[in-house]
């Protein structure tokens, strides 16, 4: 679930906005540069662009809170076009989902880039990666990348709101009262996102081996 | 039908006067209003500009259906909202409900960001939905937003109409071979969709960036903003005046 | 077999595609769909197998009015190729494509794979089963693309331009399966551009224009009028226009059989005194 | 023109699709190119303008080594007409699409609509400007993916399969526009599976056979070889077959045309004491 429109205190909103413009900066000055190089890649990346669109807007109720959670798909984008990429594209789809369907918003973007798009990105394709240097097999390093940034997105949404809306309660507290009502819904979709992740990365492994050198899927 | 994507109002209605005005000034209305509703301590400022959203798009005479679907996430959320700050927010306790104390002070907070809430998303959505994706780039390129973020925009907007249309396409050939005629088919039939798809949209979007370089690769349906017209010039001025208003009415904490 | 009444369809956003068609398509035959591009041969033909549901008007196919709730009879009835085989192939490698089909008709896995053995074969696509779909040529796809359908064994099969990018060995080879097919039992409707090739294989010829059946019936009534062939942006089978020079003929022939014949006799008549022509 | 020589490409996990292909198109030729689906037609053209590059040997187009580095100088002189319309055209209206093109030249807006406006009309879809590319029908879209490289008016031409799906006078009009524009200077090259087309068009012919030139040379020459066509899965025209008659043939006709002409030679020879055959 991104932080909608209107909840954050403007300084908190603002604040938030600093880390995410500095991650999207470097991840859209790769991205030029990727795109200069290889122009054949703008398929992909608009492809992985609307990919997280849709997987980040599955609405699946969670029960009692009036709230939803849904997948990430920003570890899968990390693993296959790298992080930084990732964070650019994962920035794209949350303001598109903010103008289409108020899923987001406007003010609160900085707030949803560091926790979906930096945070899904970059620990999921850091366990991606440690796992591969461990020797996991292709589709259990991905997979578990998945896992990983899925989990640790919804950590950081939960840090957000409980900065916000911590009122006297200690801040410890409520994020983890909040993480903890996300986890009924959100364990069976990381379970999801693992398995979701683990399978096309090795179904794009297997049926186009020549694309993984453009995928730049990294071992 | 590579092409069903390109259609640039896929989600904005096009009608409607809203949908005239130069998307550079909705952009920056819609920033003078989200932040005076971030200022505002009071319910009064959110109450005005929630209701002169509603307004803006009951006179757009656009499809409530899908306005009404547009703002249930905000809506579903604000509901978390109160029922979080009743419990979090503190003041005098009204009840209990199991280890919970609950509180009015917090609970009027929490409709009070509700409210912030559900405004904000109105703002949001009016603009979405009356601005055509292709325009609010051009503004944003105005606006000096870098050219890969603009790029990008298009991109995943493009493939967004791709996937869907490919979706459709590649369902359409499954059901015709039986491919959903039971629940077990079906189940094979998404797994193999869902494989295919991602592919398949690949290999299609690979091949017309191709045929783009063959015709010069220049921007698609390239164009750029007219000077703003007198409606243009009324829409920003009467925005100003309202978020000028509404900045003072909210650093006073006017209102309830 | 099929029956269709009076059917009207217009695409969201789009004037109408069709405009009242009514056509009678009886057991056993094979009737050639023809007219102009636009004229609304592909967006009848799906209305045959339920991908497309008319708003008004209605299509029986077999006895079975055609609906949403229909849809998987009728197409276990209906084999349906689409005019582009990007819209139908999907599945991983080329087999697993013509496996699709038999395997939801609920067959054992030993008559799926025979099944798509034989299509392979029949279409001469047999050498390259374990391709993946992207790594083949546009005419390999539509090859394929017809395999998929053929290995179903449909009793009604319904083409839309199924020669369309074939080399002319494959599209002799595919008009030949479906002659043989349709000679045991199976009812073929094929939209298709080709006039040189429809009086070979087809006896019912229907004629679409703007999105109206322009008309329909024996193969020699339609093409006896060249005045609606030119309006339905169509011309004579190339033979026929070879037989412009003998303006008495009163019956023009459509096919190169036809022509050989006819030449015989027209060289027989006039040499009569003297030695019957050719062989 | 166009030199290609000793080109061999394999696809990334594929065999080889090219083995050796040495050709030469001479401006101002039109070169019809033909073999059997998968023989490596479109894989040779996609290296005329780029978009393949091939790992051995060189295609030079007018001079320039065909290479990354000079895509754009050679897309400015070579048009691209791809085999599936649906990879070619992406822009929001058929009129965006045609424009695109001519834009990218760098022309100004008013010769970009004429421009636009002209190629329309040309392949028949004048009355179809403001439609979203995804409302057309398959044969609409081939024709806009036509309209869409004339407007650039290249200098060389190449064409992959442009008349499969377009109706029989849509053909003809499309023929006809490129036999003037080649008249007109410009180098044409054509896939094509259409051996009634052929004769009629082009002058030059290349028979392509599992990636390697089975036979390049005049028209003439290369359908005077009954047994090779049979090897590339080709036929001869039918008009051609019909002729089987008088086997004392030593030179089949290829075209209706030359059949006309032949057949009233012939009469006038076996009658030549009474009355000469029709007109
Ligand atoms: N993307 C690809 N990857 C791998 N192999 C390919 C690819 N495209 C084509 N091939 C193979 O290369 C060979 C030549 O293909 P090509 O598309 O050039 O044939 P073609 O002569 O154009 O056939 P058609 O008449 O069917 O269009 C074929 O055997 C085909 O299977
Ligand atoms: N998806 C669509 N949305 C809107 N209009 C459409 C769509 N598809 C086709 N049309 C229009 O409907 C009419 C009939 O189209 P249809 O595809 O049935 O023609 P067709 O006879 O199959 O032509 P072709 O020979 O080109 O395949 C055409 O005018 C076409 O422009
Ligand atoms: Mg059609
Ligand atoms: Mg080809």
């Amino acid at each position: 679930m991104h932080i909608p429109e209107g909840l954050l205190p403007i300084d908190q909103a603002a604040g938030w906005y600093v880390p995410a413009m500095a991650f999207l900066g470097a991840g859209l000055a790769k991205l030029k540069r990727r795109l200069k190089e290889q122009p054949s890649s703008r398929p992909l990346v608009g492809l992985m662009g609307a990919f997280v669109f849709v997987v980040s807007l599955m609405p699946v109720p969670v029960p009692g809170l009036g709230t939803v959670s849904h997948p990430c798909g920003t570890p899968l984008a990390a693993i296959l076009l790298g992080p930084f990429t990732a964070v650019a594209l994962g920035a794209v789809a949350l303001l598109l989902q903010a103008l289409f369907f108020a899923h987001g918003g406007i003010s609160s973007w900085g707030a949803n880039i560091l926790s979906m798009a930096v945070g899904g990105s970059f620990v999921g394709y850091g366990v991606y990666w440690l796992m591969r240097r461990l020797g996991a097999g292709l589709g259990l390093a991905a997979g578990l990348g998945g896992l990983a940034g899925d989990i640790v997105t919804y950590a950081i949404t939960s840090f957000q709101l409980a900065l916000a809306l911590h009122g006297q309660e200690s801040i410890a507290a409520t994020w983890l009262a909040a993480f903890g009502s996300f986890m009924p819904t959100q364990i069976p979709l990381a379970i999801a996102e693992l398995f979701f992740t683990s399978g096309v990365v090795v179904f794009v492994a297997k049926r186009r081996a020549d694309l993984l050198g453009g995928l730049e899927v990294q071992p | 039908m590579s092409g069903a994507h390109h259609n640039s109002d896929g989600f904005a209605w096009s009608s409607s006067f809203l949908a005239r005005i130069d998307p550079r000034v909705k952009l920056a209305a819609v920033a003078g209003f989200l932040c005076v509703n971030l200022l505002a301590r009071t319910a009064l400022v959110p109450a005005v500009i929630a209701a002169a959203m509603v307004l803006l798009m009951l006179a757009s005479r656009a499809p409530y259906r899908r306005q009404l679907l547009m703002i249930a996430f905000p809506s579903t959320f604000a509901i978390f909202v109160v029922a979080s700050q009743t419990v979090f927010h503190g003041g005098s306790v009204f009840a209990t409900l199991g280890p919970f104390d609950l509180h009015r002070d917090g609970m009027l907070h929490g409709l009070f960001l509700s409210l912030r809430i559900v405004a904000g998303g109105l703002v949001v959505v009016v603009l979405g939905v009356s601005t055509p994706l292709n325009r609010l780039c051009l503004a944003l390129k105005w606006f000096r937003a870098p050219a890969t973020f603009v790029e990008v925009i298009q991109l995943t907007y493009r493939y967004l109409f791709d996937m869907r249309a490919e979706f459709f396409r590649m369902r359409d050939a499954q059901r015709s071979r039986l491919g959903w005629s039971s629940a077990r088919h079906g189940l094979a039939s998404s797994r193999m969709l869902g494989g295919a798809l991602f592919l398949d949209v690949y290999e299609r979007g690979l091949r017309s960036a191709e045929a783009m370089r063959c015709r010069g690769a220049g921007p698609v349906a390239a164009g750029s903003l007219p000077r703003l017209s007198r409606l243009d010039l009324g829409a920003a001025l009467a925005s100003a005046a309202l978020v000028m208003v509404l900045a003072v009415a909210a650093l006073m904490a006017v209102g309830p | 077999m099929i029956r269709i009444d009076d059917l009207h369809y217009a695409y969201p956003g789009g004037a109408a595609a069709l405009d009242g068609v009514s056509l009678r398509v009886p057991p056993g035959s094979f009737l050639a769909l023809m007219g102009a591009n636009g004229s609304g041969k592909s967006t009848l033909l799906k209305h045959i197998n339920g991908l497309l549901i008319s708003q008004t008007g209605g299509v029986t196919v077999g006895g079975v009015a055609v609906s949403r709730q229909t849809f998987d009879e009728v197409n276990g009835t209906v084999g349906f190729v689409f005019q582009d085989p990007n819209d139908q192939i999907f599945a991983p490698t080329v087999f697993d494509d013509i496996c699709y089909g038999p395997r939801n008709l609920g067959l054992d896995e030993r008559e799926v794979e025979a099944r798509a053995r034989e299509a392979a074969a029949q279409v001469g696509i047999a050498d390259l089963l374990e391709r993946p779909i992207h790594h083949l040529s546009y005419g390999q796809k539509k090859r394929l693309s017809i395999a998929g359908v053929l290995a179903m064994e449909p009793r009604v099969l319904v083409l839309d331009e199924p020669t369309a990018s074939l080399d002319p060995m494959g599209e002799a080879r595919l008009m030949r399966i479906l002659l043989q097919l349709n000679k045991g039992g199976m009812t073929v409707v094929m939209a298709t551009h080709d006039v040189d090739l429809v009086p070979l294989y087809a006896e019912q010829v229907c004629l679409l224009r703007k999105g109206k059946v322009a008309v329909q019936g024996r193969l020699r009534e339609v093409f006896g009028d060249p005045e609606l062939i030119e309006r339905c942006h169509l011309r004579l089978p190339r033979v026929a226009s070879l037989f412009d020079i003998f303006p008495d003929l009163t019956e023009l022939p459509l096919t190169v059989g036809m022509a050989r014949r006819k030449l015989e006799e027209l060289m027989a008549e006039r040499l009569a005194p003297t030695e019957p022509a050719g062989r």
